[in-house]
């Protein structure tokens, strides 16, 4: 759960496609020391080609959940949102990346069963979770078909679209609270966009079950340095990156 | 080792205040960070009497090679400093230098005096120039006012005290004419310089705290400006920062007049960068050697 | 059309002093130069009294996301100006503003003096901000002096008189609030940052010049808080500047609180760029109301 | 002579390495009316790429003589020696440069015979009057055999290095006053590193003999607009960009 100090220089040896999102897979053969939990994350980097020219930016590294690791390598799956999201997107195979991780506190395990729920890029974070806990409910929501692929990665989700195209129509909460509702005590596992996150933590809040919500800000060092990455919380302003990524619902007022 | 200000440091890199949360670090890194510490003296954020939560998010706003904070220098106080920080801090087997802001002249006197009887405290860093809070800009900037501040604080602490220079000035030599003619044993500059990022969506400014500091590459060249005017008017030792990336940056910023180099940004985009350009500066200087 | 001190202009982008010589361009690009130029406004390079050959070469260092001169105001002095310059100027046919540099507050007066009796001199523009020269650097960092430079300029020029800001300051918008004071219709921001470029083979200061002005991407997010920090206590218009690259960019300044922007480095990267960032600000500005 | 105005985006259609050298050739279909001349030069920046990352570096367009301009494409030869020459050597086909000019004056009709001599990648600046003047004569100067591959490229050169791996052992100079030991009037026309141009310079200033040298120096805009391209001259400091790249040997003092 900790990280080789400093970051390292990790060949990029796959990249596909999921509907709209790109995995890439990097080589990273460490010990077991240096294995990601789920909810963890990573700084990357593009070494060539990151920034300047016509577009100026990226300068800092980004976060990024770890999707999954095994054999040495590590996953990632990215959404191409702003300069850097996208230069990650346009790695190839061969390219070289700077890597700094496994970073932050990931996901705990549960008190009573587990429900999975996560919001487009966000099914990135919670995908480990979908292998290492025992049969976790797992709800999904995106946009449309096209984000929606990302569903296939799982292994019985329930899937909800903005317009119906895959599943349910509507909410992700919606399906959320179907599921609660099948009753017993139970931990809610939520990472998404901050509307999506909110309305999970009021959900938690009103039912009064534990919930661990995978918050995201943007970030300059993702070890603590900068103190640049915090939200608030119930303690006062907590650093998303080493306090978090994953918080108890119950320490925020409000995801914003 | 390098002597500096009567310290003997392994080299001739530190960090900049603020840009190095050592004890977050560990947490992430576990004890290879002490093992293979990258700086050679640690450098507090800054230390204020009271505790203080920082500006609101947003805090970050990236911009052509560099980055601006308003980060609002949250810490747990002096109190909590000592308290909680520092016996962690002396862990690290590096010299550490405490840094700290006072509202008045006053209240840097008390942070001095208290960091005084901390034998592990090896030097004290006075900020009067961080741009995100008032008074920080306006002692700084005002050679008589610094003057004074420094005249004020010098007895009280025993060892060491560096001041760390606004950039933001017109000429930021005088100010360190007056640091050093009020008996300051160093000073250390640049500290960031007033920006502002705009929020693409509104036109509004981006960070919560309005202004915030520019640093990195960016400001590298008008770092290595502000270094080389003001080693034209001083004896005392410079601590040079600014951009430093790497090496040839910190080989830079001596051949300026700065004696030690500081690395603020670059630890971000690399947690080890300390040590990198500390080993990339030893190569440089045995390369000119050879 | 833009109104900027009763000048009606066809966009809000004009060049910044010194980084567009529209005549050495025309011998380049041909009348295809005059036929889309890219500013709503021509501004010359700074004009002094005499003649001056400029500072010894290199002048030129790149540095991270911008670059660093060190020109030294060559020009053919007033006489040459008026003679030589202004008439083909003339032919831009976009309004011409002559900036202008004494090195005291009489040779100020007497250029603007010279240049009131020229119709095709639009405004002026003074800079009392450039650093590459010591008087430059002196007076408009002092809000006192640079009232009373403003204050002798005003009466001596009958039409719009325009102070480029020092931003090598501790407090740009006191000057801006004097320069208001003592009538000037507008000031425009910022100049170079003060800067060093240090020779890789021996640690020499590159530039001929020893400092040079930093420009380009580097300082915008500087170049933006100047802006934002001078429009809060102005009421006069400002003309923007400082890494002004795209629309956006420009987008930005205005956000800030700028009346015209003005590109300069980004010319060198693109000559036509003026036009294109004129474009990129009006889709912004259609999406906006749209 | 004179360029569009503005910079264009066209596509590198051929790379090849030339010895030492890079050669590149991009799709420029203008009319003839902006037609290079030689000795004349492009300012030349890669779209993508172009600094920031590890290297910073560049930032600002690179001056790059025309080595040759037919069918609607344009050729230059590169030398790797920084950042910016680094990342245009390292073009691919397919991308995408940034291209402003033709820009500069360039070399002038003889009186009399024409003598080229070129020392390194300055041959690229001379390659053009081996095919527009009549029969010139050629002299070249490399460093080793790796360089003086370029030599290929002209039609009968005669060739010197320092090496002696090729030709001559020894200065172009030498064999440029073997050249003009000839005899008759003539005009010598040279390009390369400021060494050898000051002493081109100075064996026309002692002969008598017409010089048009074709200088270099760092630049930022290639236009006149930023005055940082100057070199002293008889008749004070002159914008390389615009009053040359060449110059009458006569108006220089020195070549530094
Ligand atoms: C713990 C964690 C895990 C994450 N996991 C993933 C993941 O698995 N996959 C994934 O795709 N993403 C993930 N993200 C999100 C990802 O890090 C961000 O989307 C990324 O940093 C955006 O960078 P960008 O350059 O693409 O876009 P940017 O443009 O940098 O970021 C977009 C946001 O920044 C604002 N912005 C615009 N300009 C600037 C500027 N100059 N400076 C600062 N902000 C600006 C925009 O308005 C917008 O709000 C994660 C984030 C965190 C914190
Ligand atoms: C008219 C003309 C025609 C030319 N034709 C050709 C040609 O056909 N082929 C070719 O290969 N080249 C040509 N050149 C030269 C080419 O433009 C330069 O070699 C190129 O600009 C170097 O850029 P760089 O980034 O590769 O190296 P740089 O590192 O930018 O330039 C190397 C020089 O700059 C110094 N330097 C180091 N750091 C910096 C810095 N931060 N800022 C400024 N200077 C620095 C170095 O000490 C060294 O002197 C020509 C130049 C001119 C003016
Ligand atoms: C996120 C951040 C926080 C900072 N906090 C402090 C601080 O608490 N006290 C201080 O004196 N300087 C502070 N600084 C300024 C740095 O110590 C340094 O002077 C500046 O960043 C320039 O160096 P760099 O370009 O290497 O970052 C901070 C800088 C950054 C980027
Ligand atoms: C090469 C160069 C020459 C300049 N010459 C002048 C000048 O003569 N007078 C002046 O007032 N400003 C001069 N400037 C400053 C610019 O007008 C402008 O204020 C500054 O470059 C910031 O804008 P930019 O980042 O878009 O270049 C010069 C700038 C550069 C880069
Ligand atoms: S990203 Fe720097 S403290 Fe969290
Ligand atoms: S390169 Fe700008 S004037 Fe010559």
């Amino acid at each position: 759960m900790i990280a080789p100090f400093g970051r390292r220089s990790v060949g990029v040896v796959e990249r596909r496609e999921v509907g709209a999102y790109v995995v890439i897979v990097v080589a990273d053969p460490l010990g077991v020391e240096y294995a990601p939990g789920p909810g963890q994350f990573y700084m990357l980097a593009a070494r060539a080609g990151w920034g300047a020219g016509d577009g100026e930016r990226p300068f800092l590294p980004r976060a990024c959940s770890v999707l999954d690791a095994r054999d040495g390598s590590l996953s990632f799956m990215l959404e191409d949102i702003g300069p850097g999201t996208r230069r990650l997107c346009e790695l190839e195979v061969g390219e070289e990346i700077w890597l700094t991780g496994p970073l932050g506190v990931g996901f705990r395990a549960p008190a009573g069963r587990a429900v999975v729920a996560a919001g487009g890029i966000g099914v990135a974070a919670v995908f480990a979770l979908d292998r290492v806990l025992e049969r976790p409910a797992v709800v999904l929501g995106f946009r449309d078909a096209r984000h929606a692929a990302a569903a296939s990665l799982f292994r019985d989700p329930g899937v909800a679209t903005d317009d119906g195209s895959v599943g349910h129509q509507g909410l992700v909460t919606e399906l959320l609270e179907a599921e609660l509702d099948g009753g017993g005590e139970a931990t809610v596992y939520a990472c998404g966009p901050p509307g999506m996150l909110e309305a999970v933590r009021s959900v938690c809040a009103r039912r009064g079950v534990a919930g661990q919500l995978a918050l995201e800000s943007p970030m300059a060092c993702g070890f603590g340095a900068c103190y640049g990455c915090v939200v608030a919380t119930r303690d006062g302003y907590r650093r998303v990156c080493v306090d978090g990524p994953v918080f108890d619902a119950a320490l925020l007022d409000a995801v914003a | 080792m390098v002597e500096f200000c009567g310290l003997r440091l392994a080299h001739r890199v530190i960090n900049g205040s603020g840009t190095f949360d050592a004890l977050a670090a560990r947490r992430c890194f576990g004890d290879e960070l002490i093992r293979s510490f990258p700086f050679a003296a640690f450098v507090s954020k800054t230390i204020t009497l009271g505790p203080r939560e920082g500006n609101p998010p947003p805090r970050l706003w990236e911009t052509p090679a560099g980055m601006i904070n308003s980060i609002g220098l949250p810490n747990r106080g002096l109190a909590g400093y000592l308290e909680r920080d520092l016996p962690e801090l002396m862990e690290l087997g590096v010299p550490v230098i405490t840094n700290v802001m006072g509202s008045t002249i006053e209240e840097f006197a008390e942070l001095a005096g208290a960091l005084a009887g901390e034998p592990g405290v090896a030097a004290i860093e006075l900020n009067v120039s961080c741009p995100n809070v008032r008074t920080g800009l306006d002692i700084g900037a005002d050679p008589r006012e610094l003057g004074a501040l420094v005249e004020r604080v010098r007895p009280v602490f025993p060892r060491p005290v560096i001041v760390k220079l606004t950039p933001n000035t017109a000429d930021v030599a005088a100010a360190a004419v007056a640091a050093e003619a009020a008996g300051a044993d160093a000073v250390s500059l640049i500290n960031t310089l007033r920006a502002m990022g705009i929020d693409p969506r509104g036109g509004r400014p981006w960070l919560g705290g309005r202004f915030g500091g520019l640093s990195g590459p960016a400001i590298r060249a008008v770092a290595l400006a502000q270094v080389a005017a003001v080693a034209g008017r001083i004896e005392i030792p410079i601590v040079g920062m600014g951009g430093v990336s790497r090496g040839r940056d910190a080989a830079d910023f001596l051949a300026a007049g700065a004696t030690l180099v500081a690395v603020g940004t670059e630890s971000f985009r690399d947690p080890a960068a300390g040590a990198r350009i500390a080993r990339e500066l030893t190569e440089i200087s045995s390369q000119n050697a050879g």
